[in-house]
């Protein structure tokens, strides 16, 4: 017993969790060895997130208990999970926006010389950290001033700049390109030759299967088996995961574009730099992907069209007709919408009802008597959102903070697809979403594509560009490098484009 | 209109010589009517800059820095806490600057520490002692009507002003000493602050006639405003309709308490006689900003410790038209 | 099952936790002096609770938008000046302006509101156009809005005296009420209730009310969501001053008279208030029926202790301490560890 | 390159607007008044600074932890109260302790902070460790200290009087200076530049300095980085109530006298100083130097307009507006659209 035991680096038996209307976990278990990838996978809401809290003394666990190299330990707090060797990089980025990178990076382990901080220390090691993973970031620049995946990698530098025995990553991936991806790999597999023991979560299952030495699978809170990576394919951690076969990671086209209804000529942004003479056309029916580098742009483009940056030359054509998109009021109106990419500042409202968050951009059609909102089409809506998206939710009235992050996404889109619109763009929209929710929002894209709407796609993951986009207009730079097709294309050719300029 | 601070804009090019006053509090019923009495006595003599201490001292003594420095010749100072006058008579005496306290008295040795120091004034203990006289007179006058429960004594219930304020606590006690010391029992059934403030006396009055009902005999206030608020609530109760009715006492005479009087809803109140007050502190402020005696050319005499007093005056129904008078013009 | 069942009750009086404070108070002070179960005592503090309802409500509003009125206080003050001033009985001997004839009720009352309106918009403006922090622009508003205040109230021949000799319709306005039996139900209570009906709806069914709660709730996503920020913002600002004016205005008519510092400090109470009835001064949460439960458990606390005869200068520590006590009590349903 | 120069030194006065406002005010009234700019006036300005620099500095670190004190004034009070009645002059009439020794001067002072910094503590323990919101904290400790101070000062024999006779070592500690030429530098001044510079390092070069910035930008952040958020807001409340009973000493001393009323709404204008010098209400932001522009702005137009004669309620009214105009253009740096 004791030498198997011995064996596990971290062993978690029997964890159960409630909270407030859930069980979120119930009897999960988890034993990661020494110097492996352990892959933790469950679909949006599985409890994946939840367990690892309890772990790192976020959430304190209603029964179960944990094994830290065999002896027995339950965190009061992180400060103490950090102390005995366990670090974690947060599915949420938990970072101090208006402080410097080094004063993330040393947040509650400060150096010092005498009673002062010592700086030059930060700085040197900061240096030191970014340049063993290879990071070009300044140490002192604001944290506000990095882009999302800076962000990440900065959250990711700080957790193994801990020298933990057990790092877990939530979700690391969710906003980095897949050359960064790359890199994070090899940190990884440096760690693990140092023995750490690495609980690894994410939805990209490409990821999983190169990376991971063991695989966890969680469904409902519950454990339902491990196994060892090798072992395994795609589809049977699918099968796993949601319970039922799920043949295809991408539904097939149904759609038929039409005739041009958006034509955006020489659009240039106002505060420079950002993209800059950027032509494309949209028609009917068609989804358009965006692809391209970090800071590339996209997200800017898309915030342009939405009323949300100012533009400072080119036009923009809906259907025949210019129009100016100066604020979202009037981009919605026109019939565009926007799942914006950081779901935590512009999506959620986090302390209001998951019902709230459905219809807060389509209160116009929920006006019944002259101006009373309708509470059953503000309830029939939602309840269309909840279950065609299957957004796991104790209830309507649910604050939709206490949702899985995956869920949350699901909300949000939700949201955007009640206001019917014409044309709808999606920045990073399958983002920390399991296989079997993305697959139900490809059909939905499809679906919506099919019925003759224009969609926008940014997206960073290259497979469900070219998976599910008509045409890929690939940004370089600020710059427009080119509009592929999607059935004509490679991966290398959109890379080569994307480092064009 | 009454809001120029100084009788000439900008203060600093008139050829008048410059009094820097403070008023403790500027939108003070009372001082309302000094200041228009000092700004009035003020026209073509001096050139008065005032300044409102908003009921901070701190602030005051800030004020008066700004005074000296802008070279004023006289300050003029209403001080919001007597016994800052120390702070005053420091700042002034080494500039020479010679200081008129008006309203508040500060300290006797502390005036007495400085030649060019005088007091304009009443004394607070004044206020309360002929609140107290009114108060004795009524009674007796009443005392089948008043004593509802026959036994002597007044059931009194007292709202008081600011705690710790300088009014509040001279009035309190000395009209209270006063009826004691004419020999009249009394019995307090509650005592409570409502901060000068008519609302908070409204509110207060509710629940002590929901609790007292008609124990309460007399209801004495540290001024008219929660006199009027006290009287809101009465009404409100059912008093002065039939013959339910209740005695009630203020200070200041404002024109609606003169008004409850005359209608009889009001025993009393007392008058502070501003426009003497306003005049004798300028007078003496001019002569002593030109480095003259401060009583040349005027009516007033100075007692032993410096000091000009200016009476207050009871008002009851019989002598109503003395208030009235202090607001015709 | 059974579990569940039991839980969801106790779930309910941790989630409602601050009726259990109100109960707890009341019983408290019964058992100190049984007699203040009486009727009279209820009718008195629920019309004294009356016009600070419609107070809390405004700022409610603004606070449920992340922001905040520092100068609803001065902004009731205002309107109980004009108000008092435009309402003198025709015989009382200090009027304002002698010569004006005994106005029907509703007009000075339209005046000060259209007054504390046009106010609280221009806060709504400061705030939403020119992204004046709430705090800023509205304590300067406080500031200026006393001084403008000063300036009308503090005027020849009477200077700075308060405002009396009320006409009667109007303080039977602010006075009176519904007889019923031997008591009578004040005017005051039926305003208030009618005006947190209204804001119920407003707050509930309406656009302007999901807008305000998103505004509160994340003002980035609600820019994203469509949502017309400095519209929505200017016009909740607009409300709580029309509800600063009536309030106002009922002041006035309630006391028999006014002055320039009339309302001061009133906004302090009624964040108060706002804050221990569950409104969160982040933004985004709140109810109506908070908001009243909150105005209630400080005039209880108000009268009460008045009633009990407690020391003033006790008064104040008892009042601080439950106060806190109250909120912290409140704060366990969301402070436990997870 | 040019352009990027040029646009760099517009970039240094957008982001550095306030001391660009502070300027423009001092050239206004100059233009007004010449013989303002005398080093009379300017050490006069310094030192009315003073006591409310050290009192904003207290607030602004609770501010910047995304917390607020409305306690601030009245423990100003408190500590003004008991230092004055522990340095009463041996011969002066109306003692509070007739019997008392005249005290070194350090004594009254630390006893004072010491109260002051164990209520400070108690803030935050409540804040802390019963996670009742700041507001509601600090409103429920300001209204209690009031009748702690009450019950302190209203006593026999002289009940509520204010505290005055106070002894030469305390007033000249206070209200004297180094003389230099024709001037006396006070002491104030250099009292507050010493915290100044104390409070800059902590905020600067220490942990907890850190720490503090970490809260109120993102508590979560620094809960998960390990951060004992518990302890490190105690701490902050607790110097900031000893910065406040060090500051309640100096006015006694500065007006000579102090009463219960001493420092009442002292914590508006120290929040309002904070916030218009640059601290974000929403916690996370916030320079020393930023709260001592933002004091002496407000100093400069108190001193400014009474120093101009403006009428006082007029000056009321271009209070209120220089505070919103001054940050309104402060804003400017933030709100320009993407
Ligand atoms: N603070 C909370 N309060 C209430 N319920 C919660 C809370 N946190 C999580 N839950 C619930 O617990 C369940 C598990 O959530 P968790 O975040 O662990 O999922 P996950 O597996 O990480 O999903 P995802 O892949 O979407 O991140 C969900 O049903 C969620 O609604
Ligand atoms: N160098 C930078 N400095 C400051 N902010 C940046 C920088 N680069 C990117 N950002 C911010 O990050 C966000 C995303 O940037 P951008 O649009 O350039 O990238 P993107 O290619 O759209 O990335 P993604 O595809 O991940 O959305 C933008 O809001 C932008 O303001
Ligand atoms: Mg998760
Ligand atoms: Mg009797």
């Amino acid at each position: 017993m004791a030498e198997q035991s011995t064996a596990y680096i971290l062993e978690m038996n029997n964890i159960t969790k409630k909270f407030p209307g859930v069980i979120a976990l119930q009897n999960a278990s988890l034993k990661v060895k020494p110097g492996t990838v352990h892959a933790l996978m469950g679909e949006n809401g599985a409890g994946k997130s939840t367990l690892m809290k309890c772990l790192f003394g976020i959430y304190s666990m209603d029964e179960g208990e944990i094994l830290l190299e065999g002896k027995a330990v339950s965190f009061e707090n992180s400060k103490q999970a950090l102390e005995c060797g366990v670090s974690m990089v947060h599915q949420e980025l938990n970072q101090v926006r208006q402080q410097s990178v080094m004063d993330n990076m040393w947040l509650g382990r400060y150096p010092k010389k005498g009673m002062f901080i010592d700086e030059k220390k930060m700085y040197n090691d900061t240096l030191e950290i970014f340049k063993n993973l290879d990071i070009q970031i300044d140490p002192r620049r604001k944290v506000s001033t990095l882009s999302v995946s800076e962000m990440q990698m900065v959250e990711i530098a700080k957790a193994v700049s801990y020298r933990s025995k057990i790092i877990v990553m939530d979700e690391p991936t969710s906003s980095l390109t897949e050359k960064e991806v790359e890199h994070l790999f090899r940190i990884i597999r440096k760690l693990k030759q140092e023995g750490v023991g690495i609980i690894y979560i994410s939805h990209k299952m490409e990821e999983i299967l190169k990376i991971s030495d063991e695989v966890t699978i969680m469904r409902d809170g519950r454990y339902i088996t491990t196994k060892r990576a090798d072992e395994l394919t795609t589809d049977e951690i699918i099968k796993l995961m949601v319970g039922r076969d799920l043949s295809q990671r991408f539904p097939d086209k149904i759609n038929n574009p039409g005739d041009v209804i958006l034509k955006v000529s020489h659009l240039t942004a106002e505060a420079q730099p950002s993209f800059s003479d950027v032509s494309f056309e949209l028609r009917k029916g068609e989804i358009l992907g965006v692809a391209g580098l970090v800071g590339s742009r996209r997200t800017e483009l898309l915030e342009a069209l939405f009323g949300l940056r100012a533009v400072r030359s080119g036009t923009i054509e809906l259907r025949g007709r210019m129009i100016e998109n100066k604020s979202p009021q009037e981009a919605i109106k026109n019939g565009f919408a926007l799942v914006t990419e950081e779901r935590r500042t512009t999506g959620i409202y986090p302390d209001l009802s998951v019902s709230f968050n459905c219809m807060i951009s389509n209160l116009r059609q929920y006006r019944s008597k002259g101006v009373f909102v309708s509470e059953r089409k503000v309830y029939d809506d939602t309840k269309w959102v909840i279950d065609s998206m299957k957004v796991k939710t104790p209830s309507q009235k649910t604050p939709i903070r206490s949702l899985s992050g995956g869920n949350q996404q699901k909300v949000i889109i939700g949201r955007w697809l009640l206001t019917k619109p014409d044309i709808l763009l999606l920045d990073e929209p399958t983002r920390g979403i399991d296989v079997g929710a993305k697959f139900e929002i490809y059909q939905l894209i499809n679906q919506l594509a099919a019925d003759g709407k224009g969609i926008i796609i940014v997206s960073s993951e290259m497979p469900e560009l070219l998976g599910v986009t008509d045409r890929i207009l690939v940004m370089s730079n600020g710059r427009a490098a080119g509009i592929v097709e999607t059935a004509a294309t490679s991966q290398e050719e959109i890379m080569r484009l994307s480092a064009l300029y | 209109s009454s809001d120029t601070t100084s009788s000439k804009k900008g203060g600093g090019g008139s050829d008048l010589p410059m009094v820097g006053a403070t008023i403790y509090k500027f939108d003070d019923n009372f001082m309302s009517y000094v200041r228009r009495a000092m700004e009035n006595t003020a026209k073509d003599k001096v050139n008065l800059m005032l300044n409102d201490s908003q009921n901070d001292q701190a602030k005051q003594i800030e004020q008066i820095d700004t005074l000296i420095a802008k070279g004023a010749k006289a300050l003029a100072i209403n001080l919001v806490d007597p016994k800052a006058a120390q702070t005053v008579i420091d700042k002034a005496k080494p500039k020479n600057i010679p200081v008129i306290f008006f309203n508040k008295e500060p300290d006797a040795n502390v005036l007495a520490s400085y030649d060019k120091a005088y007091y304009v004034g009443t004394n607070s203990a004044e206020s309360g002692i002929i609140q107290g006289e009114i108060i004795a007179k009524a009674w007796e006058e009443n005392k089948d009507k008043y004593d509802k429960n026959k036994d002597g004594k007044i059931q009194y219930v007292l709202l008081k002003g600011e705690p710790g304020h300088p009014d509040a606590e001279a009035r309190t006690k000395y009209a209270i000493e006063t009826l004691k010391q004419k020999g009249i029992q009394v019995e307090e059934l509650a005592m409570d602050t409502a901060m000068w403030d008519a609302t908070k006396a409204t509110e207060k009055m509710d629940a002590w006639i929901s609790k007292f009902n008609d124990k309460i005999e007399f209801v004495i206030c540290n001024n008219d405003a929660m006199a009027l608020g006290a009287i809101s609530a009465l009404e409100k109760a059912g008093y002065f309709t039939g013959n339910k009715f209740m005695p009630v006492v203020g200070v200041d005479a404002i024109p609606e308490a003169l008004e409850m009087i005359e209608k009889g809803k009001m025993v009393g109140t007392v008058l502070n006689d501003a426009k003497n007050q306003g005049k004798a502190t300028i007078e003496l402020a001019a002569n002593a900003a030109r480095g003259k005696d401060v009583l040349e050319g005027t009516q007033w005499k100075l007692d032993d410790k410096k000091a000009v007093r200016v009476p207050y005056i009871g008002i009851t129904k019989e002598n109503i038209q003395v208030g009235k008078d202090a607001y015709s013009e | 099952m059974e579990r569940i069942k039991q839980s969801s009750v106790a779930k309910w009086l941790v989630d409602h936790v601050i009726y259990v404070v109100l109960i707890l108070l009341i019983v408290g002070i019964v058992v100190a002096s049984p007699d203040f179960l009486s009727m009279t005592n209820i009718l008195n503090i629920l019309s004294q609770s009356s016009s600070r309802v419609i107070i809390a409500l405004g700022v409610a509003g603004i606070l449920i938008t992340a922001g905040t009125d520092l100068s609803a206080g001065r902004m009731v003050g205002l309107a109980a000046v004009i108000s008092a001033s435009l309402l003198q009985a025709a015989d009382y001997a200090y009027r304002m302006y002698p010569h004006l004839p005994e106005l029907p009720l509703f007009v000075p009352i339209l005046i000060s509101m259209i007054a504390t309106g046009l106010l609280g918009a221009l806060n709504g403006v400061i705030v939403a156009k020119l992204h004046v922090p709430p705090f800023i622009a509205t304590l300067g508003m406080m500031i200026a809005v006393y001084g403008i205040n000063s300036i009308y109230f503090d005027r020849p021949p009477y200077g700075a005296q308060p405002i009396g000799g009320l006409n009667e319709s109007f303080t039977t306005f602010a006075q009176r009420g519904i007889p019923i039996g031997s008591y009578e139900i004040p005017y005051l209570i039926i305003y208030a209730a009618v005006i947190s009906v209204i804001m119920w709806i407003i707050w509930n069914k309406t656009e302007l009310g999901k807008n305000m709660y998103a505004i509160g709730g994340n003002p980035e996503a609600a820019k994203v969501s469509g949502v017309n920020v400095t519209k929505n913002l200017i016009i909740i600002y607009t409300i709580a001053g029309l509800l600063y004016g009536f309030s106002g205005t009922l002041e006035a008519g309630r006391v028999g008279s006014a002055t320039n510092n009339t309302g001061n400090m009133y906004e302090l109470d009624a964040i108060a208030a706002c804050v221990v009835g569950g409104v969160s001064l982040s933004g985004g949460i709140g109810t109506v029926s908070g908001v009243i439960a909150g105005v209630l458990i400080f005039q209880i606390i108000n009268y009460g202790l008045a009633f009990l005869g407690v020391s003033p200068y006790i008064q104040f520590i008892v009042k601080g301490l439950i106060i806190i006590v109250a909120v912290a009590f409140d704060m366990r349903k969301h402070a436990k560890k997870k």
